[in-house]
């Protein structure tokens, strides 16, 4: 896994003092702050009071001795309740934040989040606010095969009313997880399993991350190079690998993809004339799509080439790791495409 | 059906002629309303679809009259008798239908999305079984708040067959939430007959399963109604838990303005209207001498005159401005 | 609603007499010809057999008189099981087309057609066959406000092991069908319930329509305009319009999204230089941008100006008829987009 | 439980001694199978996760052993057992489990993803919930074929509270459908206790509430579950319908390798133990001469010779290339 990244350049610095947690132990942390802060905000799903003393990858680990089963809620699995619950929860006024353990399920759940969640908002004429967060993990690159690999990020991001968060850092999954449950909108917060162990600095205390603003990771003039989750690592190895041969890439990291900060991406491209998007998910009809066809329209006398996805390959995730890795974007797809624009190859 | 939940016989004695004479008045104002609506619906001026209430009065009433005005309520596609009997405003409701800005949606929800929050009727749904997760978390909520609320959740004989329908009653009662499932068995789901679609034939029967009453009235008697709501939903306020109710009842009107009718026959719609729920109202609370037969008549020309005056409303308001297309979508 | 289209260019003469059949007529005739044909071939699905004599549409309308209660079989109200079934008799040797009534209704279904369905093959190491249709209808325009009126195709083309096809003519309607219900994988088969009632050409008896074939509906120099369902009529209608002024538009449906007839897009852009994409699904994260990608990607020296998108707007589709029409991409848009970017306004 | 699914007392005393020792013999290979896959995955050598079905044993076993070879068997996440059970090849297993291209899915599935489909054995699924579709769709295909087919169900406590399994269960009993749906109550789902999660703590009075027969059986006895799945079997083959039988049983082990196993102590797994499934079935065919200790013993060591041999096979087998990664994605 990639070395910590800094945080968010003009990011709110923070009082406490900066430690190196996991991007887990952020996310609990913010769980923690937000449930201490807010008493309408509590946490259900499966196994995150008990197994293991709180979730399956730590996320809610020891919550439930500090805040109690009543605010720490272990469902059946149900994951239609889950979210259906938590959305009603939310429409009379608690602050829910639903554990749906991998995002593969969420098409059980789809229901109450696309029909429900996302419009009743404004089916009622703006009369009701539906403070819900969904969590979920996705991704690949354990071996965990078709139905708990995917990243299915674009399913959520199509359907108007929902807000949809990526975070790749640790200081960005405190940060953004804070901001989300704090919204008064229905938030999917996508982690990813790989990440769970990355560390980085993460300060103590009060601060959040706006939804909606997009972190330049790396600052480069030839390539701009848009990364979710895992691809954020990849593309800034990628651009140490490249750097060495004159070739600087712009690294930008969305961190929520709904709302998405397209300016940012626009200014950058508008900079570099060239761009790639790159994201485990299927690459047909992926949200890599929705960013390249927004930049072709914003800066389209800008681009010095065909902007490129190097995204998953359209196929199940396979469960033999040198198929795995196949499917899979890699750093090395990253370098290619890079250079081939700059060579002008594509 | 468990002693713990026995309908205290004298609950709906315990009514105020006040309390009867309303139920009454909304029993009838929700058949005026509906019937309205269809001539509306006919005459072109609704959209889409409108599901008609009448025949079904006393389980909305009958439910809602066992409530506190806080309690929390789900509906269906068919949801005008709830948030009528809820308390809901006729002229916002018209003026929905009619897609007007004044509505309860300000035109951009229609029939099957009116909702009247500040009465906690979280809303009329399109998705069969969309209520369900709603009032189940509604009642976590209040359980959360320590507040006394129940969640009364309504839902259609065909609803009985959804997964979430499972998945909630196995949580609440796990959760011990302050629920009640009212089952409003009216035989057919467009047209599936009940008696087809439900296995094991006793909507009250899946209750038992998750170890929870399962209680089944007849659906046209309001006193049978509300009696037995009261007994569940009081069961549930003290804290012991989510309930189902099967209200039997029926619809006399086809499934939405356009049904063909083609499933059922005259003679079993008559049979139905033998029972004719404000009927058998009316003549209660005549015998009971808590209206006379003039009064009652009286009170039907009210009703009808404010379904009037809602129309009036919402013919007379504006629709709403393209401006106002992208709006409400984030808070 | 527009007037009926020709039949494609190049389709197969089919030996019967050709009349002129609604969409729902021609979609009826198509799964009464396969169940003559192939006994495996049965439907299920809410109101499909007693309802109306067939289907809230009518498209299974007399097919229980004939076939009987055992391959034409009323189902309760229970979505995912209805796609699950079908899946597990697929997957058994059955070819079943399943209804879902509404696509809106498909967050139900999700997890069998998403997770099943489109997996099970790869995942068994292609030793498994899922021959299943599963049909719904899309599309606004009627009032159904917004949980009976969205398209949500790009769901499905985002999984790879699932075809989509959308029909946009009755002549279409029949053959595409009757291919999706030969095709030996899981074909997701959305109709659009505006068209339902449009009436064009259908040759009687046997002829197909290939999936993955786009159909040029009108030729033209100037801008390529690619539409999905009611589009490819709006855009007809457009192109009339636009005629006037000289401004020649080439239209050209798709018919399947997945697989994509990429090339007849692409040469068609190569060839005007200029492409605008028209759906009625949302336009964020739409299928639109994936055709846009790849246009970009394959033709990006042929492209004169940025590409467009036509599409609903990013709104839950509102009940009022002034909302809904706002909402909805119509004619004039596409007019006003086409001679927008033939006058370098773009 | 009702008459028409009384087990007959001499079904598994009909068996032959061929049978039995047969099903002695894949017991054992289930649980040798399984005990050298968690060995392997601590070793690293096995990617994602496996689930072990150790302690289990009889449930697939006794069911399977009441089964025709061409009848359906959908699986879950914790698969090995059903697919030994059902005849599969624990070469092409173990090879799919270490990822090789000789593996039942050349190495694209893995553990949770093996399917047998020449022996209707239609995979074991990621997805708690996801075989409940596929079984009762193919006792659809049987139904419709007028073939005397019957299709099981294996599924965990843990996935009685999925809304699919109350929608199958009604459409299965209204359409009749040829299908057992086998719940393996191993007590626990996860770290999620049955008797907190299952509301009305009763897995087989869910089946009553759609009218057809829930049987529960000690799942530790292999003769208690042939019994109870040949009656069913047996009914469902005569066109009765569906039906639940429930099986007690116990995994030994943590939900897969990784498991914290913080949330069951000792002593009841050790309580468990004591009713080893195995054991018994072992004790119970030396008391009847079907087969001596010695002989047993023998069995143990040819299981554990055919398990190396699996590893053996797998170990030698080459991994997938990676020119096979876009195949087998369409037809
Ligand atoms: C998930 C879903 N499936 C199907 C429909 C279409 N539909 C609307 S109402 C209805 C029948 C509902 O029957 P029931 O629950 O008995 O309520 P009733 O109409 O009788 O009041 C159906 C099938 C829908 N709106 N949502
Ligand atoms: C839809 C879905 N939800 C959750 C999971 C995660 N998960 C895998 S197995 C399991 C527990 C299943 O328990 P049970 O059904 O009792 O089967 P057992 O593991 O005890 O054999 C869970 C929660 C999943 N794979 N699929
Ligand atoms: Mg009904
Ligand atoms: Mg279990």
């Amino acid at each position: 896994m990639a070395v910590p990244t800094a945080p968010a350049a003009g990011a709110p610095s923070a009082g406490g003092t900066v430690r190196h947690l996991t991007y887990a132990e952020a996310l609990n942390e913010a769980l923690r702050e937000e449930m201490r802060r807010d008493p309408s905000v509590f946490v259900m799903g499966e196994d995150v009071a008990v197994w293991g003393g709180g979730g399956v990858f730590g996320v809610t680990r020891g919550l439930v001795e500090e805040f109690g089963p009543e605010r720490v809620r272990d469902t059946p699995i149900s994951e239609e309740a889950i979210a259906a619950v938590a959305v009603g929860a939310a429409l009379t006024g608690s602050r829910p934040v639903a554990e749906i353990m991998y995002v593969d399920f969420m098409g059980l759940a789809m229901d109450p989040i696309a029909n429900q969640a996302a419009k009743l908002r404004y089916m009622f004429g703006g009369k009701a606010r539906v403070p819900v967060v969904i969590r979920a993990q996705e991704g690949a690159g354990r071996g965990n095969a078709a139905q708990h690999s995917q990243s299915l990020e674009a399913w959520f991001c199509h359907i108007p009313g929902l807000k949809v968060v990526t975070p790749s850092t640790p200081y960005d999954a405190k940060g953004l997880l804070k901001a989300a449950i704090r919204d008064d909108n229905p938030v999917i917060f996508l982690e990813h399993k790989v990440l769970y162990g990355l560390r980085g600095p993460v300060p103590e205390g009060e601060y959040t991350v706006p939804l909606g603003v997009a972190d330049v990771k790396r600052e480069g003039r030839h390539v701009t190079v848009v990364g979710i989750h895992t691809m954020v690592h990849k593309a800034l190895q990628a651009a140490e690998q490249l750097a060495a041969e004159g070739i600087e890439l712009e690294v930008i990291d969305p961190r929520t993809l709904v709302p998405l900060d397209e300016e940012t991406i626009v200014n950058s491209v508008r900079k570099t004339g060239r761009l790639i998007v790159s994201h485990e998910a299927y690459r047909n009809a992926g949200y890599g799509a929705e960013i390249v066809s927004r930049v072709v329209e914003a800066a389209f006398d800008y681009l010095d080439a065909p902007p490129q996805r190097v995204c998953a390959r359209d196929v199940p995730v396979p469960y033999a790791a040198p198929l795995e890795q196949a499917a899979l974007p890699q750093v090395a797809d990253l370098v290619a495409t890079a250079r081939a624009l700059v060579r002008k190859e594509l | 059906m468990s002693l713990a939940t026995d309908p205290q016989p004298s609950a709906a004695a315990q009514l105020s002629p006040e309390r009867l004479r309303e139920a009454y008045r909304l029993m009838l104002a929700i058949r005026r309303f509906d019937e309205r609506a269809l001539e509306l619906y006919r005459a072109g001026e609704i959209r889409g679809t409108t599901h008609p209430y009448i025949g079904m009065e006393a389980v909305a009433v009958g439910v809602c009259s066992a409530l506190e005005p806080d309690d929390y309520v789900s509906s269906t596609h068919r949801g005008h008798g709830h948030t009528i009997a809820k308390g809901g405003d006729m002229r916002r409701m018209m003026a929905e239908l009619l897609g007007r800005a004044t509505g309860y949606c300000g035109g951009k929800g229609g029939s099957m999305h009116i909702a009247d929050m500040e009465r906690n009727m979280l809303g009329a749904n399109g998705i069969v079984g969309g209520g369900m997760g709603l009032a189940t978390g509604a009642a976590l909520t209040a359980k959360l708040r320590g507040a006394r609320q129940v969640a009364i959740c309504f839902f259609g004989d065909g609803a009985l067959n959804q997964g979430i329908l499972h998945e909630v009653s196995n949580l609440a009662a796990i959760w011990q939430l302050p629920v009640v499932y009212v089952c409003e068995n009216n035989q057919y789901a467009m047209s599936a007959r009940a008696d087809w679609s439900v296995a094991g034939g006793d909507p009250a029967g899946r209750a038992r399963a998750y170890g929870i009453p399962g209680v089944t009235v007849d659906g046209m008697d309001f006193f049978a109604v509300y009696d037995a709501a009261s007994a569940l939903v009081a069961r549930a306020r003290r804290g012991e838990g989510p309930a189902y109710l099967v209200c039997d009842t029926y619809r006399y009107h086809g499934h939405h303005a356009g049904d063909p009718l083609n499933y059922r026959d005259r003679a079993e719609v008559e049979r139905w209207r033998r029972h004719d729920p404000i009927e058998r109202l009316r003549r209660a609370l005549v015998e009971r001498g808590v209206l006379s037969a003039a009064e009652a008549d009286a009170l039907d020309q009210q009703v009808q005159a404010a379904v009037e005056d809602a129309v009036a409303f919402a013919k007379s308001s504006p629709e709403p401005s393209v401006d106002q297309l992208m709006t409400d979508i984030y808070a």
